[in-house]
């Protein structure tokens, strides 16, 4: 049942996307309808789909389409990893539609709603697939659905979205490009087929140097993240959403098990690689925190938030190096952090698009007196910054718990500092943003506490769902981390 | 040197040439030129190494309707002075592409000569695959859904394009009777050259992107010609543009609900259902790129 | 035989890299099209001569393709450029 | 080789000599002559006329050889059909491309189009016009 739902998870949102794109742009409630539909039988079916990965052999489901093995045909293959990423998209995805569906201004107008769908069959599709071509498909798909969708922010969002589509693109083509020279080696794109035929040499070096750069510009990874920045606060809420939430995990998932299978064949190449992984993404927790401390826009705050986020994830690259305990630790944790950031960024961002329409302004100081009179969505940034500074009882506890203990396991201390510095530095903008909506509306100025402007109860009660999922997952975290260690990789050793 | 290594020689030195004058070239219109050049370069560069199937792509979508996209964005444009990269910009980017090239030839040349283990596969399973030309067998089949997810990013790429231009379509504009009277005969050309191309898919290079291209060709035409039918915004246009896709997406529904498994084709019927894909798709690669081009060409015409 | 075809390949593409001067040059947009049209005629020559080098069929499909966009792109320029 | 054969080659390597002769004078137009209408009429008339020979050229190989082992469309019948085609597109897109490209250059009451310049903030040959400056790039 589960291996004839695989490729459904994929196919079905997209034909979906295919019918919603023709209905007339007038007729929003017809498309918000499709979509809610769609998102309810996706959930059902990612459902199934992670079921029968816990109870399958092995912990895995594999289909080969159009009946074709590797090297000629394409596998798609839901391990434990792919169903905690199953399992964040449903989530943040069911989250997002309903938000939409709600008040349509969330996502950008009626529009939304093809390429939304689109957007997450192709990551899906991204999740499972076992073949390097189809990867970069996905990843295509990904980019198309969600430059779009930046650009039906209002105002001026047309540059922000053609910035990260230039950055995108080049991202591909230089994963193309490693992909071109892994298959010149291996004579397949099979994945875990191409790990067995590759060699240490200048061939595979490049390949792994251009696909983390590649995929290091997609998920806005320092020094190359400076269209995420630009592109969150011109975005519709909704979509910023998705974009911290999904899309950059995209290209984070493909660089991984790209890593996974063909790192250790580098040998030493692939370890100065992942140092320098690690040093980018050590940078990246620095910079993105102290220039989130910096900012004045809610928006803005959370943005730099995710590069800050992303350096952790690029920390994993070099704490799996080891191998044995710690590659678990880290991978586990990892992944742990994956879905704990996802949830708590999309809580937070749809926090910011129900105060930003309730106020008409994203500008802390416009926020004033947001905690007398819209105390839940307040409630759900703040559980949800608890989450991402990896204080209990969240699951971002849980993850940055296991990457320090990563870290600790195999003596890679200097990792484990960037580690904690990045967790002050959330508490410290967290803290910032708080404080700026609990302040009373009369402190130092005269004027009026500015009266917000009504939102529908659904949509404010989305976020702190979605927060408190975070929580609430956290009790599951230790199961779950065994279960996805189970697909832990071997290190660099 | 034999007169076969001269051509080579002046075909790569072309080929960097022209690139370098497309990317060096302060003037944009002067730039986009170029790049058309360079379409027909790479056609010829495709030919020479032996990959037909690429050539007829180059000369269809890159030069021919890329071309056409890129121009009419930039002739409807005012003329702005083209930014000219600074001295230090050139020699940074010069210095770089030299490291990148010596770091690629040192890759490159690390390439193993044995042969792939595919095109043995596929000249191994082809019989019963629907299709005789293997490019076709490997976009279709073997590795179909590669295919259909490039003609979804094409169908969300139109998408997009349309959700941007908030006015509708506008009323043509007076067109000149010379090209009325050249529409008139390129129309059924373009369409008549589109069918030979899909139907030659399945035995020889050609099929549904190449076809897919000369029907846009045509409904451009058609565009310009003051006719605003399939190439508007219409509700017909757009589920043209999706019907390659759901089509697809049906054949592989239907493929997985009578127990074969998703996508997998039935040797006694493959021939039919890959040449029915095909065709859905090529049509809607067609009316899907017509759009893209339709949705730029108004969104440049709204004052704001 | 196949060297006269060669010397033929590589003075027809000698021809296109001359027009890629006029096209990039200008100085109006129609001389950069007029280049243009010429490197499709051009173009299409130097396919059809690889075609019969090669042995390749579906290289003169290539010259064909190239031929007839190669309007398409002149109908829609002078379209823009009439409009101003 | 019978003698058929080598007069059919000698005669194929003349008419592509000849081809390659227009074509280098239409591209010595397109860069030389001093304004768009001469240009049109260098590159319309020289280069049609050099793929009509190219294309002729071609034609007798291909009776004299033979459609060869992918003749497609049926031996040397399928080539010399296709290879006329090609010229046939070419005559009718050329033609109608100097009609649209010449139209403004037509003098007209009131109605003259000037060179669009664009601007460059300095010298350079974009901002020198030139007409009839030499090139730089020329076929042999």
């Amino acid at each position: 049942m589960s291996a004839l739902l695989l490729p459904a998870l994929v196919l079905g949102p997209l034909a979906a996307g295919a019918v919603a794109a023709v209905v007339p742009r007038e007729r929003g409630r017809v498309r918000a309808a499709v979509g809610l539909t769609t998102a309810a039988l996706t959930a059902l079916a990612c459902a199934v789909v992670v079921g029968g990965v816990a109870t399958a052999p092995g912990h895995e489901v594999r289909v080969a389409l159009a009946g074709w093995e590797p090297p000629l045909g394409i596998v798609l293959r839901a391990d434990a990893a792919s169903a905690a990423l199953l399992v964040l998209t449903t989530l943040v995805g069911v989250a997002v539609s309903v938000t939409v569906a709600v008040r349509d201004d969330a996502g950008g107008g009626p529009a939304f709603w093809p390429l939304w769908l689109g957007l997450w069959a192709a990551l899906h599709g991204v999740y499972v697939t076992q073949d390097l071509f189809n990867a970069y498909v996905l990843l295509e798909l990904v980019t198309v659905g969600a430059v779009s969708l930046v650009a039906l922010g209002k105002g001026r969002s047309a540059g922000p979205a053609l910035r990260y589509l230039f950055v995108a693109v080049v991202g591909s083509l230089l994963f193309l490009l490693a992909i071109a020279l892994v298959y010149a080696e291996a004579g397949t794109l099979d994945m875990s087929a191409a790990a067995g035929r590759v060699a240490p040499g200048p061939l595979l070096t490049a390949a792994l140097a251009l696909t983390l750069v590649g995929m290091g510009a997609k998920m806005a990874l320092f020094p190359l993240h400076s269209w995420l920045p630009v592109a969150h606060p011109a975005a519709p809420a909704a979509v910023s959403a998705v974009l911290s939430a999904l899309v950059v995990k995209a290209a984070l998932v493909v660089l991984w098990r790209f890593w996974v299978a063909l790192a250790p064949a580098a040998g030493g190449a692939a370890h100065v690689l992942a140092v320098a992984s690690g040093v980018a993404g050590s940078a990246a927790v620095l910079w993105g925190g102290l220039m989130a401390l910096r900012q004045r826009r809610l928006k803005r705050i959370v943005a730099y938030s995710t590069v800050t986020q992303v350096g952790y994830l690029a920390l994993v690259l070099p704490l799996m190096a080891p191998g044995g305990e710690a590659a678990r630790a880290a991978w586990s944790g990892g992944l742990l952090l994956v879905v704990a950031h996802g949830l708590a960024k999309a809580a937070m961002f749809l926090a910011a698009g129900v105060l930003t329409a309730a106020y008409g302004s994203d500008h802390l100081e416009d926020l004033r007196g947001a905690m007398r009179h819209r105390p839940w969505v307040v409630a759900a940034l703040g559980v949800a910054g608890v989450s991402l500074a990896g204080l209990p009882p969240t699951l971002g506890f849980a993850a940055k718990w296991q990457l320090l203990a990563a870290g600790v396991e195999s003596g890679q201390w200097w990792w484990v500092a960037a580690l904690l510095a990045g967790g002050l530095l959330t508490v410290g903008y967290t803290a910032v943003v708080l404080r700026a909506v609990s302040a009373p509306a009369d402190a130092g100025e005269q004027a009026p506490e500015p009266p917000p402007a009504a939102v529908p109860t659904v949509q404010a009660a989305v976020p702190l769902a979605l927060a408190v999922a975070a929580v609430v997952l956290s009790v599951l975290a230790g199961g779950l981390a065994g279960l996805v260690a189970d697909t832990a990789p071997r290190g660099l050793a | 040197m034999s007169p076969a290594s001269v051509l080579d020689v002046v075909l790569a030195a072309a080929v960097l040439a022209v690139a370098l004058v497309a990317v060096l070239l302060p003037s944009r219109r002067g730039a986009v030129s170029a790049f058309l050049v360079l379409g027909v370069v790479l056609a010829v560069l495709w030919a020479r190494l032996d990959a037909p199937d690429i050539a007829l792509a180059e000369a269809a979508l890159g030069s021919g309707v890329a071309g056409a996209l890129l121009m009419d964005t930039l002739t409807a444009d005012p003329a702005r002075p083209g930014r000219r990269a600074g001295r230090t910009a050139v020699v940074v980017g010069l210095l770089a592409g030299a490291v990148a090239l010596a770091a690629l030839t040192v890759v490159v040349r690390a390439v193993p000569d044995e042969p792939s283990l595919l095109p043995a596969a596929v000249a191994e399973e082809i019989h019963g695959a629907g299709a005789d030309h293997a490019v076709t067998a490997v976009l279709l089949n073997f590795r179909s859904l590669d295919t259909l997810l490039e003609a979804a990013v094409l169908v969300f790429a139109a998408a997009g394009a349309g959700a941007l231009v908030r006015t509708p379509v506008r009323a043509p504009d007076p067109v000149p009777a010379p090209v009325t009277a050249l529409a008139r005969v390129l129309l059924p050309a373009l369409v008549l050259l589109g069918t030979w191309l899909l139907l030659a898919g399945t035995s020889r290079p050609g099929g549904a992107f190449q076809a897919g291209a000369m029907f846009a060709g045509a409904l451009v035409v058609a565009f310009v010609a003051g006719a605003r039918f399939a190439a508007s915004q219409g509700t017909a246009a757009r589920a043209w543009t999706v019907a390659g896709v759901l089509a697809f997406v049906a054949l592989a529904a239907g493929t997985a609900m009578l127990g074969q498994g998703w996508l997998v084709l039935d040797p006694r019927w493959a021939g039919a259902a890959v040449l029915t894909v095909e065709t859905v798709l090529a049509v809607s690669i067609g009316v899907g790129l017509a759009q893209v081009f339709v949705a730029n060409s108004e969104a440049r015409r709204v004052p704001s | 035989m196949e060297i006269a075809l060669h010397a033929v390949a590589t003075v027809l593409l000698l021809c296109v890299l001359a027009g890629l001067w006029r096209a990039a040059r200008g100085p109006s947009t129609r001389d950069r099209v007029t280049a243009f049209a010429l490197l499709g005629t051009t173009g299409a020559a130097l396919l059809v001569v690889l075609a019969t080098l090669t042995q390749t069929a579906a290289l003169r499909d290539a010259a064909l393709v190239l031929v007839a966009l190669a309007t398409v792109v002149v109908v829609v320029v002078t379209r823009g450029t009439a409009e101003r | 080789m019978t003698a058929v054969v080598a007069v059919a080659d000698v005669l194929a390597v003349l008419l592509l000599a000849a081809g390659c002769f227009f074509v280098v004078a239409g591209t010595l137009g397109l860069l030389r002559f001093a304004d768009l209408p001469t240009r049109l009429h260098g590159v319309a008339k020289a280069d049609n006329l050099g793929l009509g020979f190219i294309t002729a050229g071609l034609v007798v190989h291909a009776l004299a050889h033979g459609g060869g082992i992918a003749g497609g469309g049926g031996g040397a019948g399928g080539i010399v059909a296709k290879l006329v085609l090609v010229w046939l597109f070419a005559l009718l897109g050329t033609a109608a491309n100097s009609h649209l490209l010449a139209a403004p250059a037509r003098p007209e009451p009131g109605a003259e189009e000037k060179p669009e310049r664009e601007p460059g903030p300095g010298p350079g040959p974009e901002t020198t016009p030139e007409p009839e400056a030499p090139a730089t790039r020329e076929a042999p």
